[in-house]
């Protein structure tokens, strides 16, 4: 397993270090160059493909090697081999950042797992969780104090009470006890919170500072719920990726110290707020008052003689379902993540050779 | 670190046979899927032939995109059906699957050819165009056969994201990017709110198959169920689960509440990628909605699903779509705007097929698959006609319509085929449409085919419809009018390509073949049924 | 702002209480589906309040992430307690919607980047060149 | 032959096509051919008709049904022979009881079923046993056994749909009435110069779909006709019409669309509810009377909604708007197509779908009082608004309305005088209109106004003309020795009640309903004041002096105008010394069709 993990930790050390290369250009050669940096660093990106690629034929290896050379797996081999890698290792070119990010995450899920199965903290597999999602707590939790030392404390004070307000109606309510409804409520508080500060922000930069809390809230809620590599996968794509884009589109496109325009009318805004206000109503009236159908409570238990089993890392059995129940999405997700890439750079690149046409037809094109 | 003990006591779990089994099946879809594999290989080989082709040859690409769309018409899977559909339940492979492989296939012709002769993309590179649009087709053609949730927002995803890239392919026109802005913007939140409806879903049925849609329960061996008020919220819940993955495909099918994308984005968009719109995405998000709904219980056996009147919600929806398109329609004066909104009226007339589902005569599937096949033939005629006099005069204002019909004398008369089956007069397509919509819910009617309470409804519907024909004749008419009934001091004709003359009058062909061979096509889409 | 937000969360409470059912009580931990349920409503809501109060691009593209998100934690929680369910299908449909949000954003990102150098702005509100 | 008859102009139009559009002389002469050609084919038709009436068992309509029966079955995998009585005797009998009994039907199916030579046949056997109880049926039609030139042949077999046409003693004067007025007014129209090849085509185009209304016996069919006169239509009077052309065009087009659409709605719900389900005019015109499930509140149903459809064609008085317009800005020739014929089909349609049909609706008090009174109504207002005109055209285009309304009248008497009144009415009103729009159309070629007020003397310019005209007008006057007055008189002879039946709308039945004598009085009225606005008209045109030094330059009726002219002037004069001629045709078939009706009433 070390010579995977080794691999896509050397692909999310490239990423991270593309990425602060891309933040210091931005911040020094303002965003055009960023932008020609990405478009770079995109065509330079092929030759990376070939190391997702290499991962696969991995994980297809050591299949092989744990349940033992019979012709099922022999022929999956050779089918990937002569149908499916071509493909996929051509699609694979083009959509290397998303699963570089998701492989990323499975190293690092990797490494600590190892980790811990060493000994090394003394802890037992099911703290790992605990731990994780401590870590993100106090992530969350300290971008939540900084944000309102540095920028004052009214706006961000309402969310700091809402979610202060949710575990203490909560702590009341329930008479919180152990440990993982502790995790709960707090994680709660911070998801719900900065989703509040979200809305009544009125800066970008605040906003996506927001968003990364609560996103960060919603990793956390993953690893509660037992799903390891769904939360470091959030924390990477999301946090990683997806939030860095929005503050390249920020950085980008809007002076990040000008307040937003609301909506502008508000004919259209208050029937708006009101209608938005009753759908949530009713989505947290349905999800709170339904009879869901749910598991008898012994396998829900967090203790008890299945624990060790309920806090199994979910990574092999991902790598497995990917490969079989789930291989159609994992196939066409590269086909679409193809698509966006290629749809991206081309929306997103500006005059360059062979495009000639452009400057013409550009009415309101901007120098 | 390799051989730890976590890994091993996983791999110890790993059946080997059961592994074989699967892996058989895997074989087996996969050799049922060759059309859309050749699809893929033909999206690579697009973006990749662009990569050392000159600029000028760029254009020409078109050529290959059609030969991959005729590739992978002609390399379809095997017919057969199995239990578990392919990918162990990720896709039907039944008729209307097939069927729709096939419409998607063929529909993509006239979409490469128009925009092949199409001057708007003029001077620009086509590879990416090219392959970003099989990639739409193939997003269409997993549409029409997701069984599976994830697959069947998966293959919305990639639909809607190849087309936002094709809407705004013009990139540094103005009205072409506030057109993808808008389709991306609203795109985005109607696909997250149908996400939401799914996993709500996902809890009532505890499975992401649609196939079991018809399990949804609310309680297990616990249940309450003596308490009303719990059987009302599940109900309501399972309704608006319902309603937001409408959301989701509505926005597809441009039908409300989801349509007010459509006049603005088809406005901005490249005639041809319109065109696109107007007719494969919208029959994608159409056979997504027909196999979702055929999947829920027909005669109300799950207890959640006897309160939710799906259907009466449908025949409103339907008609209030229709009117609302044609009404609209009537103000235009921007061709595209108009055939934008006359797209919306259609969507309506389209709905009707929803709430025939289980009619014993035209079924639905029948009824819409046809009514599609029609709608491509005349619409597509239509833009081809917009596109070829976009050409020459770079304008689609109705009042620079003026006197075409001498300046243009084959595209005029063609349009006027296309514009009569767009009111759906004999003897053209869209008659032979509308008339197996109208014969499917006037059977339902008749046969009382999903529940005896519901015949009124059936005939308000179809009476409507009937008073929206007459609506709609208004605008459609004053096309014909500008071209032949106003003169105009341009005497001039217009030069049009050889092809582009092929095309429309091949279209117009068409329009016709569809009404007097309406009956071996009809025979062919008999059999069309869900698996 | 404050007091209503109050309210909200005294509801909440309240119907968090009323929905504990017999096996939510059996578990040990007082935290059951319930509880993730109602904490994906509210960021749904948030969600489109941001959509819906918001005209800029991106603001609007951060509540869009936010459905996404809620969608995500619902099929999660649903995998882990619903009956009948296998936890690994509903992480793997979260997984992939995460995957195609990314793509969804950076596609989004580049089109706003677009008009961007068309009209200098990613306000919604300035795009209005098509009317009628 | 009537293949030939309807699509003879369609064969013109399509090498209309491929000659240059710089060639109009070749494309007059060779339209005029085709017109020609399908006239001789129409008279031919005419001639023939007659030849083996009265033999009942034998005319070919009997003959084709059962000869299609013979090959559906013939094609079925049967154990004994078909052929054999025994078949016949299980197979047929639901149509023979001439109603609907579903326990006799389920039966038949059951029994049919056993014929099979096999399990798997058994259902093949049931759908062609099927369709040919569905002929069966047809066979059991009153009406079918006035049918000559019946063709029958399948078209779209997935709803049964047929190529089947035929004529009778109704359809076959308005067959040859569409075939004449065509070529006369092609041959009128050769001073067309905007646009020839497109004018000729849509008007051959035109052509097509009239006749082949009145020939098809598939609703299917016929409803497909009935549209393909829309299209044509609509270009005549948009691109060659007047200055406010386009909204009479779209006018015309959407109030006519709008009709045909509930048509069509009411077509389905008649097919489906139909077993075995079809679109045979003739089989329905059995199924649904008898039918069981073709309750009296489907049937009123259904009748108005195919009221609705042909009142907007007839134009009965609330939809009868677009008519004005559509005459006022037609080209002449067009007028005289759309007064002549187009009329025609709404009131075609209600004699041979609405009455035969839905006997029941429309033997009901509300439906006969409907009538009449919308008949009542078309007459009186329509000459009243004759009177108000100024414009010569308009003034024509309100006679219409008032004319037609007779053709109602007549229907709701329900009697054979009534009826014949109304069919031949139908006619006369063709030729008589159609005459009256040449001639306003002469007046205007010269003129080029229709302002009635600026006429006058044109009598002493033009002598020819004026007689030509006088006979039009008295004729449409209904002046006695001209047709006008036959009809006329039998209209309202029948509704009085002056046969030898008493006339429902004043029978015991009918003073249950609104409807009774009255309605006739009041319409009477509509002869005076039609008897003021033409001699009023006559007046102002041709009498006195002549008003403006323009008029003497007149030349007198060209050879043209007079080949337009000259055999509607004769139809006028011979069908009103001797009606005989037509009612020789009509009578049987409509005689037919009342009884149909009647019968119901004794129920």
């Amino acid at each position: 397993m070390i010579f995977h993990d080794l691999l896509a930790l050397s692909s999310a050390l490239l990423l991270l270090y593309l990425g602060t290369r891309l933040v210091r250009v931005a911040r020094e050669g303002g965003p055009e160059a960023a932008l020609e940096l990405f478009t770079h660093a995109m065509r330079q990106g092929l030759w990376l493909a070939i190391i997702p690629a290499l991962c696969e034929l991995y994980i297809y290896l050591g299949l092989e090697s744990r349940i033992g050379l019979e012709s099922g797996p022999l022929r999956m081999l050779l089918i990937s081999a002569f149908v499916m890698l071509p493909v996929v290792l051509i699609m694979r070119t083009a959509s290397w950042i998303a699963f570089e990010t998701i492989l990323g995450a499975a190293a690092v899920v990797g490494v600590l797992r190892e980790f811990m199965a060493s000994d090394g903290f003394g802890l037992s597999l099911s703290d790992s969780r605990y731990l994780a999602l401590v870590v993100f707590a106090t992530i969350a939790a300290s971008t939540l104090v900084v944000r309102g030392a540095v920028t004052g404390w009214g706006r961000t004070g309402l969310g700091v009470l809402a979610g202060l307000a949710t575990v203490g109606g909560a702590v009341s309510f329930f008479s919180v006890t152990d440990f993982e409804a502790a995790c709960f409520y707090i994680t709660a508080a911070i998801a719900v919170g900065s989703g509040v500060l979200i809305l009544v922000s009125d800066k970008i930069v605040h906003m996506a500072f927001w968003l990364l809390a609560s996103l960060a809230g919603f990793a956390s809620f993953y690893l509660l719920l037992g799903a390891d590599f769904l939360g470091f996968t959030q924390v990477l794509v999301y946090i990683g990726g997806i939030l860095i884009l929005f503050l390249f589109g920020v950085m980008l496109t809007q002076r990040v110290d000008v307040p937003l325009k609301a909506t502008s009318s508000l004919r259209v805004l208050i029937p708006g707020i009101v209608i938005g206000v009753l759908i949530t109503g009713l989505l947290v009236f349905l999800a709170g008052g339904n009879n869901w159908s749910e598991k008898a409570a012994k396998d829900i238990a967090q203790i008890g003689p299945n624990a060790v089993k309920a806090a199994e890392p979910t990574a092999f059995g991902l790598g497995e379902a990917f490969m079989s129940t789930y291989i159609l999405p994992f196939e066409v997700v590269s086909v679409l993540l193809l698509v966006a890439m290629v749809g991206a750079t081309y929306i997103a690149r500006g005059k360059s050779e062979g495009d000639s046409a452009d400057g013409a037809d550009g009415e309101g094109g901007v120098a | 670190m390799f051989d730890s003990g976590l890994l091993a006591s996983a791999a110890e779990n790993f059946n080997a046979k059961e592994f074989g089994v699967m892996f058989e099946h895997i074989l087996y879809s996969v050799s049922a899927f060759t059309s859309e594999l050749v699809l893929v290989a033909f999206v690579l080989g697009t973006l990749l032939l662009d990569l050392v082709l000159p600029l000028r040859v760029s254009k020409h690409l078109a050529w290959f995109a059609l030969l991959g769309c005729l590739a992978a018409s002609f390399s379809g899977g095997h017919g057969g059906h199995s239990e578990e559909g392919l990918f162990l339940h990720m896709l039907a492979n039944d008729s209307f699957a097939a069927f729709f492989k096939q419409f998607f296939l063929f529909g993509a012709i006239p979409v490469i050819l128009l925009s092949y002769v199409s001057e708007q993309f003029d001077g620009r590179r086509m590879g990416e165009y090219y392959g970003v649009l099989l990639a739409a087709i193939l997003g269409a053609i997993l549409m029409a056969s997701a069984t599976h949730f994830l697959m069947l927002f998966m293959a919305l995803e990639l639909l809607s994201i190849a087309s936002y890239i094709l809407v705004g392919y013009i990139r540094r026109d103005r009205r072409g990017a506030e057109a993808a802005l808008k389709y991306v913007i609203y795109g985005s939140v109607a696909a997250a709110i149908m996400a939401y409806g799914l996993s709500l879903f996902y809890g009532l049925t505890g499975s992401a198959q649609l196939a079991d849609l018809a399990n949804v329960t609310f309680s297990s061996d616990h249940a309450v169920w003596s308490d009303w008020t719990l059987k009302t919220r599940a109900a309501l819940t399972t309704l608006v689960a319902l309603v937001m993955v409408f959301m989701g495909v509505a926005y597809k099918m441009s039908t409300l509440p989801m349509h007010f994308w459509a006049p603005d984005v088809y406005d901005g968009a490249p005639t041809p990628v319109t065109a696109f719109l107007s007719v494969i995405s919208k029959a994608a998000g159409f056979a997504l909605t027909l196999r979702f709904l055929a999947a829920l219980p027909v005669e109300n056996l799950a207890p959640a699903w006897e309160t939710i009147p799906w259907i009466e919600m449908m025949i409103i929806l339907s008609i209030v779509t229709m009117t609302f398109g044609n009404l609209s329609a009537l103000w235009q004066t921007n061709l595209k705007r108009m055939l934008a909104y006359s797209s919306i009226a259609h969507a309506g007339y389209m709905m009707m097929a929803f709430v025939i589902l289980h009619s014993t005569g035209v079924t639905g599937a029948q009824a819409l698959g046809f009514y599609l096949l029609t709608y491509l033939a005349m619409n597509f005629g239509a833009f081809a006609v917009v596109i070829l006099i976009e050409n020459r005069l770079g304008s689609v204002d109705l009042a620079d319509y003026q006197g075409m019909g001498r300046r243009a004398p084959l595209l005029c008369a063609c349009m006027v085929v296309f514009l009569f089956s767009l009111i759906g007069v004999p003897p053209t397509a869209g008659f032979a449409g509308k008339w197996y919509l109208f014969l499917g819910v006037i059977d339902a009617a008749q046969n009382n085919a999903h529940g005896a309470g519901l015949s009124t409804w059936y005939y308000v519907l179809v009476f409507s419809a009937a008073v929206n024909t007459g609506i709609s004749a208004y605008y459609y008419l004053n096309v014909a009018k500008e071209m032949y009934l106003v003169d105009s001091e341009q005497k001039e004709s217009l030069a049009v390509s050889t092809l582009g003359k092929v095309l429309v009058a091949g279209l117009a062909a068409l329009t016709f073949y569809l009404f007097f061979g309406a009956d071996g096509v009809l025979q062919n889409t008999q059999d069309m049924v869900f698996h | 702002m404050s007091g209503s937000f109050g309210t909200c969360f005294n509801t909440l409470g309240g119907l968090l209480a009323q929905a504990s059912t017999p096996a939510a009580e059996a578990a040990s931990s007082g935290v059951g589906l319930q509880h993730y349920l109602v904490i994906s409503a509210l960021v749904f809501g948030l969600g489109l309040l941001i959509i819906i109060t918001r005209r800029s691009t991106i603001a609007v593209l951060m509540g869009i992430e936010l459905l996404l998100n809620s969608a995500g934690l619902n099929f999660v929680a649903f995998a882990k307690y619903s009956a009948g369910t296998d936890p690994l299908d509903g992480q793997i449909v979260t997984l992939f919607v995460i995957v195609i949000a990314a793509a969804e954003a950076a596609l989004a990102l580049a089109i706003a980047l677009n008009i961007f150098n068309s009209i200098n702005s990613v306000e919604l509100d300035d795009a209005h060149s098509l009317k009628g | 032959m009537l293949t030939w008859c309807i699509f003879l102009p369609l064969i013109t139009a399509a090498i209309l096509i491929l000659i240059p559009s710089g060639w109009k002389g070749l494309i007059k002469s060779v339209s005029v051919i085709g017109a020609l050609l399908t006239f001789i084919v129409s008279v031919n038709l005419a001639i023939d008709y007659h030849k083996d009436a009265g033999d009942i068992e034998g005319t070919d309509a009997t003959t084709v049904l059962k000869d299609a029966q013979e090959t559906i079955l013939g094609g079925v995998d049967l154990k004994v022979d078909h052929k054999g009585a025994e078949f016949r005797k299980v197979a047929y009998p639901p149509a023979a009881s001439k109603s609907f009994n579903p326990e006799q039907y389920a039966a038949a199916k059951e029994a049919v079923r056993a014929f099979a030579s096999s399990e798997t046949a058994a259902d093949e056997v049931e759908k062609a046993w099927k369709r040919a109880l569905e002929l069966e049926y047809a066979l059991h039609a009153p009406a079918t056994k006035h049918l000559r030139y019946t063709e029958l042949a399948p078209w779209i077999s997935l709803f049964n749909v047929n190529y089947f046409l035929a004529v009778d003693g109704l359809s076959l004067p308005l067959v040859w009435l569409t075939a004449l007025l065509s070529l006369l007014c092609l041959v009128y129209s050769w001073n067309t110069e905007k646009g020839t090849k497109g004018y000729y085509i849509l008007f051959l185009l035109l052509e097509t779909g009239l006749l082949g209304v009145f020939c098809a016996l598939d609703f299917f069919l016929f409803y497909v006709f009935w549209e393909v006169v829309l299209l044509p239509m609509y270009f005549l009077i948009g691109i060659w019409g007047g200055k406010n052309r386009l909204y009479a065009a779209i006018k015309f087009f959407i109030y006519t669309l709008v009709g045909s659409v509930v048509m069509l709605i009411c077509m389905l719900v008649l097919y489906y509810t139909s077993e075995p389900n079809t679109f045979n005019l003739l089989s329905l015109m059995t199924v649904v009377p008898g039918g069981e499930w073709f309750s009296y509140g489907l049937q009123w149903w259904l009748f108005l909604g195919l009221f609705v459809g042909f009142a907007i064609k007839v134009p009965v008085f609330p939809f009868h708007t677009w008519l004005p317009d559509a005459h006022v800005e037609a080209p002449t020739a067009v007028s005289v197509m759309l007064a002549g014929i187009l009329l025609k089909m709404g009131g075609y349609g209600l004699f041979r779908i609405s009455y035969t049909m839905l006997p029941d609706a429309a033997a009901s008090n509300f439906f006969i009082a409907l009538l009449a009174i919308l008949g009542m109504i078309n007459i009186v207002y329509g000459a009243f608004c004759a009177l108000a005109q100024k414009d010569f055209k308009r003034l024509v285009a309100y006679s219409s309305v008032s004319h037609m309304g007779y053709v109602l009248l007549g229907l709701a008497a329900l009697t054979y005088y009534g009826v014949n009144g109304a069919a031949l009415q139908m006619f006369n009103h063709g030729v008589s209109s159609a005459m009256m729009f040449l001639l306003v159309g002469v007046v205007y070629d010269r003129a080029h106004h229709r302002d009635l007020t600026r006429f006058g003397g044109l009598g002493l310019q033009m002598p020819w003309y004026t007689g030509v005209a006088t006979v039009g007008f008295f004729a449409s006057l209904g002046l006695p020795g001209l047709n006008g007055f036959i009809s006329e008189a039998m209209c309202f002879l029948g509704a009085w009640g002056g046969n030898e039946q008493v006339s429902l709308v004043a029978s015991e039945v009918g003073t249950h309903g609104i409807a009774s004598r009255w309605i006739v009085v009041v319409s009477l009225l509509g002869v005076i004041l039609t008897a003021c606005y033409i001699l009023w008209t006559i007046q102002r045109v041709f009498l006195g002096q002549i008003k403006n030094e323009e008029y003497k330059k007149f030349p007198d009726l060209s050879f043209r105008e007079v080949f337009a002219l000259a055999p509607l002037g004769a139809l006028c004069v011979i069908l009103g010394v001797w009606p005989k001629i037509l009612i020789d045709f009509m009578d049987g078939t409509l005689t037919t069709m009342t009884d149909v009706v009647r019968s119901v009433i004794g129920n």
